[in-house]
């Protein structure tokens, strides 16, 4: 039942925003997903640790199909499911200082997004995650073309078509799965499980990059990337905090739940080449990073890089390797909200966010760049601060897989060093032109949302403890799956 | 049954309300008839009693689409009022109308191919003329005269292949040509084959299936907007279960022998239909190649005909008729605006009514088939029909077109939300309309939600 | 048929009939193809129904079955009335476009 | 004994977060006081853990919580007090405390004080942490925290965009290491199961020795040490980090930070005994740094740029020890090389203090009749460097030298030779700086001033300890009873029972000893004619110099060298990558995808020519084609 | 013997209809429809549907030529009037007839042996038998032709009485009492029917 209020307490609040005058409409929804921060920690007070998945809700919804309505949170929904209730108050409250014409809708659509994120996180059925998948992509496609900067259409609409190519592609493949399913078929995960297992591992390499290939678009990975830059960059920035912060784990989420259990041997065929070209983009987008003179766009890349590990991470299939994957989706859906927030404020003080024309922010910002620095610590993985704990193990994981991919993989460690350094620079330090001469420090409503972000940052650094021990279970079971499934191919 | 009779009653009333000057009347009868039609047909529900010695048959299939027909005429009159209220032919209109929704209901009811063959005449002959209804402009007459060129042409080839299935099987019952069929066609099979070609060409030219589509777009842009609503709602829906019906019915026994015809054919018009609708201006032509193209995805569940197919394509046409009807009521107020709207008309909609914007959006997004509105779960059932049956290429082409839809549904919606105007008043919206759009966007939706109430029906 | 296999020799194949129909139909679409003056191809649509009606004649005497016949009643009725109401909209079109030939109105097009 | 333990390190970070929090309240003096105390609390606590670490010299280890849990993989916050890490706190905390109370003197008036004491106590934090780490993730956790906190201290006044480069530099070669260090770590768990230290080095002769696992963990972390301590090919950085305040060069880059790299050799020695190969190596890098580092020294002529070169070679030197597996010597010489060079770097500063922030050598001299303390001081510490007994540096420099023969003579000369030029430049230094007549601009000279007593007590301090401090490693053959020897060898008994010391005889040991001291004194003299009787002044800026001189004066030209090979092909390589994969490829790709229909849109669209005609002959057309495919096909 | 009368029909009827496709004129053109429709009806006759042909008769060459010759005369197209197709239209027009007919001929083989044999069923074709099965089995279908034709007669008199712009009325009094003829024509036929 909790599950159910969970996801559906965002829709419900968005009935409030037919009632209420615009200029109130951000309370309104800032106090919504307050409360749904609240159930979340409900649900994490709830929560046995020993346990793999709980609070399940199993009933049918399309039954002459086989579809139900079958959600039920584990560690590794869970882990998502806090993320985005976290940080959906925290892009609220970072969109206070805009002026949305229209406020109610940008609000109503945020908290859609988020129902629809939380269903994603929490279905157990191929359908159900379909159509949330699905219902994700709505809200954020209307608040980039509505809300959106220069050139919004055509490259919202390239970004809506491009990742709905992707999942379409993914709905062929469930629907394979599904006529694979024994007796009047159904699309219950264990049944895809074991559908997915029974295949031929030619037909589970096929399968594997009709899913791999939905989810790769929405992390990014290398190659199907080039939708989010331009989209991180038109987008505004309440948008691109839910683009970068929570929906590009629902990719990687998807990759945990429902492409390495339904196909392992497609895994084990292609796994290898999904993880190269994970590493891949580590490596290319770090170097387009550092060439870019816009700010959106560099942590937009550098975004593309950090996904890159966690995906190389994911294929690892070593234990050390997602639990490092999981608490390296929380630290970065926080720090790179954190940077884009930064970003947001930097703009909104200076009218510009190309690189070039800042600087010497730092003389007149103290405080700001404290946190700065801090965040930016978290993005380069700096020991003590969440960026080192998922990137260590995810590293360690992808070296012992492949010592040369796990070299490339570790140059992150250099080239993110390079291009958030350089950037930092460049804006922060020297001395204060015309742009930032008159830059004021964050006030009481920025801190809001800013020191949050600072003290989880640092706080999942030094003491990553519980958070790893959520997903553990989870972690086992999933693994357990796959090496049941090889020794059942051994016998 | 006996809704016929009432549809048909309603026809004369209102022929006679023009002499006996009741007009006033005329519309409530109307709806109310309707709704009536809709009642009585519900109480035929697992009857399945064949009429008149067998000419219809009042089956669940025939029960499900009539109702359908019935509720989306009352949505399409609710809609298309006031487009006859500055007309001196109002009762003539009414007439035509009703007497063509009677040639529909037994075009999905009839178990004898003389009633199906009527049916589509009574259909076309009123359609014929409806679509000239606006005599004094020159493309309502392009309209209206290559629509019936071309339909009386295209009955040539359907008579034909009729006249072939009575050469072969000696009865134009249903059940006896199925039978006869069954049993063999000896020395008399190859015109069989001709004759099923023949109803094929002539029906896939009444759902506008590419090669036969050529008359679609031209006649749905000349001809007044309520009635193109009516040709892509009703006439569609009519026109496809009546393909349905036959196929189904008559030979599954030789599904080999015309499979892969109709396939080609579904395939063209997916392609063609979609590719060709990214580059149009007017937004009517645009929903004509966009109903083309639906008519594509049903002829994918005439495929992969299977046990589903039949209630896949009930809702397929039910999801599509209702998100059309949205759009099309949307396209008649901005069009009261400005005559034959362009894509560019839409501009800057959200702000001068986000109300109309709104309805049109999930209509649009119901129709490129984004879940969870009705749409998607309509597409997604008929590509399981495929799936089932085994046509997967068939399904990736499918999926790729209606990649490219979104790119033409979408244009509109950009252009709502993003375009910006110099026109700022608000359109004004009749209740009527604000009641229409209401439903059928909460219909969009429920179905969406919950397929369920539909799916299995039939 | 027992009854058709002693008249064998009088009677007419049944082929001879389908070819003429067949014949007939073509000629039809030939003319519609080949003329523009709306009217004649409004003839020839007509000969393409009369060559159904001859098969359907043809087939019902040959099955020794009145449907066909009664087929031919419906046709002929259809026949009519489309003929009155395609008339009718050819003369509103010409009083608009003072002129029968098809080509004129090709302004709905791309 | 845990809470001594654990407060340690904390009362440093307890300084920085109190000063970094209540950042605007604090008044200079109490920022001052409060960053000086936590740091000599600390020391306080170290020298108890000192002595109470008693006879057995046990060593002991306080577990705090674990950090990092995932399968196999664990990591507990734990620290470990044993004699090496007992020594670093004692330099960490004293060296640092001193620097410290210099600081307060030297930074006053600066806008960023309170900033300044911050970073420095987190500095103190991150070292301590490095130091007494119980594992190597701990000990990364150190090595990193001190790398950034080195590039806030750099790039200190960060209004000039030349400081920031180098702060980014140093940043980013030091991160360079890292990354070997990291994967170094990373193997050690791959093929250890644990990063606790004990675990491993009780696991570790189970490899035989020199097998290419060890070979290749070694190299991983040496590349780490290279980074941290400055060595050949990543030295450069260390010079550009003049640029931060003077008491961050003598503390960070001199005293502490910089010989971290020596720490983890010397933690690490049974790994490095097991692998000769890597031995070799550090030998090599370590002679060459010492020596390019000591020739380009005797060039430059900016006073902290001297001592900053001089740091780098005396860094190889050590390397140079450890690599001949004489880890206390290292350990030993890193230790005196703390004192004198932190005072060096003090005297500087505080001649930089008194002449207004001149850092010209050749505007400066005769300044020891203004900064008479600051002249002793430094002349101690100058000797000291430069070998002179009974310096501090001559015990530690000679052990090294005498293993050094031990081992190879050549590498022996070549150490030797290293020496020479450290003395020659030392002095160079010392002579131009404060004998002979103040150049530079007259009015200089007025208001030329000694430093305030905050300033110059650490310095005398410091010059007692270089003075004396060379007595805790007094060899036998003079009577002494290697203290700091015994009071290491726990640490590193495992590798001594692997590598047998090559001994020398007692009368071979006095030779040599005879012979550095008395060069190195002639070099002295050589550097007195030169600069003082004959008042050498090194040429100007701008004057074209002899090939050979030009070469050492522009450092070899290396940084040169790594812009030309390696920036500019990464550069060149970025845009490429850019406009040909990102731009022309793949975003090609997808548009091209999109435009082709609507390509196709706009074309097929005239197949809607509006001609009836047309129509119906295209139905018939492909009805005939319908038929013909039926029935023939 | 009376394979030749149906070598004779067929004949003609191909030819005239030939000559409806090519000749000129519009009013010759009608004038070869009304041969073809004559030769039908014999076809008809020899078939034994005798009632067929007359209705047959009475319908097309009555009713539905008179209607196309009223329109002809009204709208005067002649000869000079007539457009004409490009030759290459004509002759593209030609090859696909052609090939349309080869490929029907080709598609219907097939049932060589089966024969019409004339005198078998001469008793279907009479009023009587016809009259019986369109009463008891076609009997809906009958009704709603006349549903179609009530249909079709509003919409030809909505079409008929519209406000013409700038028509002579006489003209369009003439083509509407045209269309009426034509639908009271068809209604009678159908009241004869019953």
């Amino acid at each position: 039942m909790l599950t159910l209020l969970l996801i559906f307490w965002p829709l419900l609040a968005t009935l409030v925003f037919f009632a209420i005058k615009p200029h109130e409409a951000k309370k309104w929804a800032l106090a919504a997903s307050l409360i749904e921060l609240a159930i979340s920690l409900v649900l994490v007070i709830l929560f046995d640790t020993e346990d793999s998945t709980q609070f399940v809700i199993n009933h049918p919804w399309i039954e002459s199909l086989g579809i139900g309505f079958y959600i039920g949170i584990d560690g590794i929904s869970l882990l998502l499911v806090l993320l985005t209730t976290v940080l959906t108050p925290l892009i609220i409250l970072s969109s206070f200082k805009q002026q949305y014409e229209n406020a109610p809708s940008f609000y109503g659509l945020v908290l859609f997004m988020e129902m629809a994120l939380l269903g994603v996180f929490c279905a157990l059925d191929g359908f159900l995650f379909y159509i949330f998948w699905e219902m994700a992509l709505i809200p954020i496609y209307f608040i980039c073309l509505r809300w959106g900067g220069v050139n919004r259409g055509p490259v919202t609409l390239k970004f809506f078509i491009y990742t709905l190519a992707g999942s379409l592609v993914m709905l062929i493949g469930l629907i394979y799965l599904y006529f694979q399913t024994p007796g009047d078929h159904t699309f219950n995960i264990q049944a895809l499980y074991a559908a997915g297992q029974n295949l031929t591992v030619y037909e589970q390499g096929i399968i594997f990059w009709a899913l791999f290939i939905a989810f790769a678009v929405k992390m990014p990975v290398f190659p199907f990337h080039t939708w989010q830059p331009d989209t991180y960059h038109t987008a505004p920035t309440a948008g691109t905090m839910l683009l970068s912060g929570i929906m590009l784990k629902m990719g990687i989420y998807g990759v945990i739940r429902w492409l390495i259990p339904v196909v392992p041997d497609g895994v084990e065929s292609w796994g290898t080449t999904a993880l190269t070209l994970s590493v891949i983009g580590i490596v290319y987008a770090s170097f387009l990073a550092i060439i870019q003179k816009d700010l959106k766009r560099l942590v937009a890349y550098s975004s593309i890089a950090h996904v890159g590990l966690i995906a190389a991470g994911i294929f690892t299939l070593n234990r050390i390797g997602l639990q490092g994957a999981m608490i390296q989706m929380v630290s970065h859906g926080i720090v790179i909200v954190g940077l884009f927030y930064i970003i947001d404020i930097i703009i909104a003080r200076t009218a510009t966010q190309e690189i070039a024309n800042l600087g010497g922010i730092r003389s007149s910002a103290p405080i700001f760049n404290s946190v700065f620095i801090i965040i930016l610590l978290g993005s380069v993985a700096l020991p003590l601060t969440s960026g080192f704990v998922g990137e260590f193990l995810l590293i360690n994981a992808v070296f012992q897989y492949n010592f040369v991919s796990g070299a490339f993989a570790a140059l992150t460690m250099i080239f993110g060093a390079v291009y958030m350094l350089r950037s930092f620079q460049m804006t922060m330090l020297g001395e204060s032109n015309a742009a930032t001469k008159s830059f004021l420090d964050i006030d009481r409503q920025e801190k809001w949302v800013l020191y949050p972000i600072v003290i989880m940052i640092l706080l999942i650094g030094i003491y990553p403890a519980p958070l790893l021990k959520v997903s553990e279970v989870a972690v086992d079971d999933l693994l357990s799956i796959i090496s049941n499934y090889h020794a059942g191919i051994r016998n | 049954m006996n809704s016929v009779f009432v549809l048909s009653g309603l026809g004369i009333f209102s022929l006679l309300a023009e002499i006996f000057n009741i007009k006033r009347f005329l519309f409530p009868v109307v709806i109310l008839g309707l709704v009536a039609s809709a009642v009585l047909l519900v109480f035929d529900w697992n009857e399945g009693t064949a009429h008149y010695s067998n000419m219809l048959t009042f089956d669940n299939y025939a029960v499900a689409f009539s109702i359908t027909l019935s509720l989306i005429a009352m949505l399409w009159f609710l809609m298309s009022k006031d487009y006859f209220e500055n007309n001196t032919h109002i009762t003539d209109h009414f007439a035509l109308i009703l007497f063509s929704l009677v040639g529909a209901v037994f075009m999905v009811s009839y178990s004898n191919l003389a009633m199906l063959f009527l049916g589509i005449e009574v259909l076309s002959v009123s359609l014929y003329i409806l679509a000239g209804s606006n005599f004094k402009n020159i493309f309502s007459n392009e309209a209206s005269f290559k629509y019936f060129l071309m339909g009386s042409f295209a009955t040539g080839f359907l008579l034909f292949g009729i006249a072939l299935i009575y050469g072969v099987t000696a009865s134009f019952d249903l059940q006896v040509i199925a039978s006869e069929i069954a049993a063999g066609t000896g020395d008399r099979t190859s015109w069989l084959y001709m004759g099923i070609l023949m109803l094929i060409v002539g029906l896939a030219f009444k759902i506008s299936a590419v090669p036969f589509h050529f008359w679609a777009p031209d006649v749905y842009e000349g001809s007044p907007t309520v009635v193109t609503a009516f040709m892509s709602t009703i006439v569609k829906i009519a026109a496809f279960a009546g393909f349905y019906r036959l196929f189904s019915t008559c030979f599954t026994t030789v599904y080999n022998q015309w499979v892969d015809v109709v396939q080609v054919i579904a395939i063209l018009t997916l392609l063609v239909s979609n590719i060709t609708a990214v580059y149009q201006h007017s937004v009517k032509r645009m929903l004509a190649y966009s109903s083309v193209a639906h008519a594509g995805y049903l002829l994918i569940s005439l495929v992969g005909m299977n046990n589903i197919s039949a209630s896949a394509i009930l809702y397929y046409v039910i999801a599509y008729a209702v998100a059309s009807i949205t759009a099309f009521t949307v396209l008649h107020n901005v069009e009261s605006e400005d005559e034959n709207a362009v894509v560019d008309s839409f501009n800057g909609l959200a702000r001068r009514n986000p109300y109309l914007a709104f309805c049109m959006g999930i209509s649009l997004l119901s129709l490129a088939g984004i879940p969870p509105l009705a749409g998607f779960f309509a597409k997604y059932y008929i590509f399981t029909v495929a799936f089932q049956s085994g046509f997967i290429g068939l399904v990736l082409i499918a999926v790729v077109t209606s990649l490219i839809g979104i790119y033409y549904y979408f244009r509109i919606i950009i252009a709502m939300y993003l375009k910006s105007t110099e026109k700022g008043e608000i359109i004004q919206v009749p209740l009527r309309h604000t009641i229409i759009l209401a439903i059928s966007v909460l219909l969009s939706v429920l179905f969406g939600v919950f397929p369920d109430l539909l799916v299995g029906l039939i | 048929m027992n009854d058709s296999v002693n008249q064998v020799v009088q009677g007419v194949p049944l082929n001879y009939y389908i070819w003429l129909s067949s014949a007939l139909f073509v000629i039809g679409v030939l003319g519609v193809l080949y003329r523009r003056n709306a009217i004649v191809i409004f003839m020839c649509i007509e000969l393409m129904l009369n060559a159904v009606n001859l098969l359907m004649v043809a087939f019902s005497g040959y099955h020794g079955d009145g449907a066909g016949q009664v087929f031919v009643f419906f046709i002929m009725a259809v026949a009519a009335a489309e003929v009155a109401v395609g008339l009718a909209i050819l003369i509103i079109i010409y009083h608009n476009t003072r002129s029968t030939d098809i080509n004129v109105l090709n302004k709905l097009k791309w | 004994m845990e809470l001594i333990v654990s407060l340690i390190p904390l009362a440093p970070l307890s300084g920085f977060l109190l000063i970094a929090l209540l950042n605007k309240k604090l008044r200079q003096w109490l920022v001052a006081l409060m960053a000086c105390s936590s740091v000599l609390f600390s020391f306080f606590l170290s020298v108890a853990l000192f002595f109470s670490l008693g006879e057995d010299q046990q060593a002991f280890t306080f577990t705090g919580f674990d950090w990092i849990t995932a399968g196999n993989f664990s990591v507990s916050f734990s620290l470990l007090v044993d004699p090496l890490s007992i020594l670093m706190m004692l330099i960490i905390t004293g060296v640092g405390f001193l620097i410290h109370v210099y600081s307060a003197g030297y930074m006053h008036g600066d806008e960023g004080y309170n900033r300044f004491f911050a970073y420095l106590n987190l500095f103190i934090f991150f070292m301590l942490i490095l130091v007494m780490g119980s594992n190597y993730l701990l000990m990364f956790v150190g090595w990193e925290g001190v790398g950034l906190c080195s590039y806030l201290l750099i790039g200190f006044w960060f209004k000039n965009t030349e400081y920031n480069n180098a702060a980014k530099k140093a940043f980013i070669m030091n991160r360079i290491g890292d990354l070997g260090l990291i994967l170094g770590v990373i193997m050690i768990f791959i093929h250890f199961g644990t990063l606790s230290y004990q675990e491993v080095f009780a696991k570790a002769p189970e490899l035989m020795s020199g097998s290419e696992t060890i070979t290749i963990i070694t190299i991983l972390l040496f590349i780490g040490a290279i980074g941290k301590s400055a060595q050949i090919p990543l030295y450069t950085w260390l010079p550009d980090a003049m640029a931060g305040p003077t008491p961050v060069s003598a503390l960070i880059h001199a005293a502490t930070m910089v010989t971290a790299g020596i720490y983890m050799i010397a933690r690490n020695n049974i790994l490095y005994s097991l692998s000769p190969f890597t031995l070799d190596l550090i030998i090599v890098i370590g002679l060459a740094t010492a020596l390019v580092a000591a020739t380009i020294a005797v060039a430059q002529n900016d006073i902290k740029k001297v001592l900053a070169y001089s740091t780098v070679s005396q860094l190889g030197l050590m390397f140079l020890a450890l690599g001949l597996g004489a880890y206390t010597s290292g350990v030993f010489h890193m230790t005196t090389h703390a004192f004198f060079k932190a005072l060096l770097f003090l005297g500087a500063g505080s001649v930089i203090h008194g002449m207004g922030g001149e850092q010209d050598i050749r505007n400066m001299g005769g300044l020891r009749k203004y900064l008479p303390i600051t002249f002793a001081t430094f002349l101690i510490g100058t000797l000291a460097i430069s070998g002179i007994p009974p310096f501090a540096g001559f015990f530690s420099k000679d052990e090294i030298l005498a293993t050094a023969f031990a081992e190879n003579k050549i590498v022996w000369a070549l150490a030797f030779f290293a020496s020479l030029l450290t003395a020659f430049y030392m002095f160079r230094l010392f002579f131009l700086t404060f004998s002979g007549t103040t150049r530079g601009k007259q009015e200089a000279g007025h208001h030329i001033h000694e430093s305030p007593g905050t300033m110059t007590t650490p310095l005398i301090i410091l010059a007692v300890l270089s003075a004396i401090g060379g007595f805790i490693g007094v060899p036998e053959l003079l009577g002494g009873s290697h203290a700091l020897n015994n009071f290491l060898a726990p640490v590193f008994e495992q590798s001594r029972a692997l590598a047998t010391p090559h001994l020398l005889s007692h009368t071979m040991e006095l030779i040599l000893i005879a012979v550095v001291v008395a060069l190195t004194l002639v070099v002295i003299f050589l550097a007195y004619l030169l600069y003082v009787r004959s008042k050498k002044v090194p040429t100007p800026e701008g004057v074209t110099l002899n090939t050979f001189h030009r070469l050492i004066y522009n450092k070899y030209y290396v940084d040169e060298t790594y812009e030309k090979i390696i920036l500019k092909p990464l550069n060149f390589l970025y845009k490429a990558l850019d406009a040909l994969v990102e731009r022309l490829l793949i975003d090609r790709a997808v548009n091209g995808a999109g435009k082709a229909v609507t390509w196709g849109g706009k074309t097929l669209r005239f197949v809607q020519t509006g001609n009836t005609g047309f129509y119906i002959f295209a139905m018939v057309i492909s009805i005939i084609i319908l038929l013909v495919v039926k029935t023939f096909v | 013997m009376t394979l030749y009368v149906f070598y004779f029909l067929s004949f003609l009827a191909v030819l005239s209809a030939l000559m409806v496709v090519f000749s000129r004129n519009p009013i010759y053109s009608v004038l070869y429809l009304v041969i073809t429709f004559f030769c039908v009806g014999g076809h008809y006759l020899i078939l034994s549907a005798e009632f067929l042909f007359a209705v047959h008769v009475i319908v097309y060459a009555g009713a539905i030529m008179v209607l196309f010759l009223y329109v002809i005369m009204l709208l005067n197209l002649n000869k000079e009037t007539e457009p004409q197709k490009k030759s290459a239209y004509k002759f593209a027009a030609i090859i696909s007839g052609g090939l349309l007919m080869l490929v029907m001929v080709a598609a219907l083989k097939g049932a060589e042996t089966a024969r019409l044999n004339f005198g078998a069923h001469e008793e279907i074709g009479l009023v009587k038998n016809l009259g019986k099965m369109l009463f008891n089995e076609f009997l809906l279908p009958f009704e709603i032709v006349s549903l179609l034709l009530l249909a079709a007669m509003v919409g030809a008199v909505m079409l008929g009485k519209t406000p013409l712009k700038e028509t002579q009325d006489a003209t369009r009094t003439n083509s509407k009492s045209a269309e009426q003829n034509a639908l009271n024509i068809k209604n009678v036929k159908q009241f004869t029917n019953e």
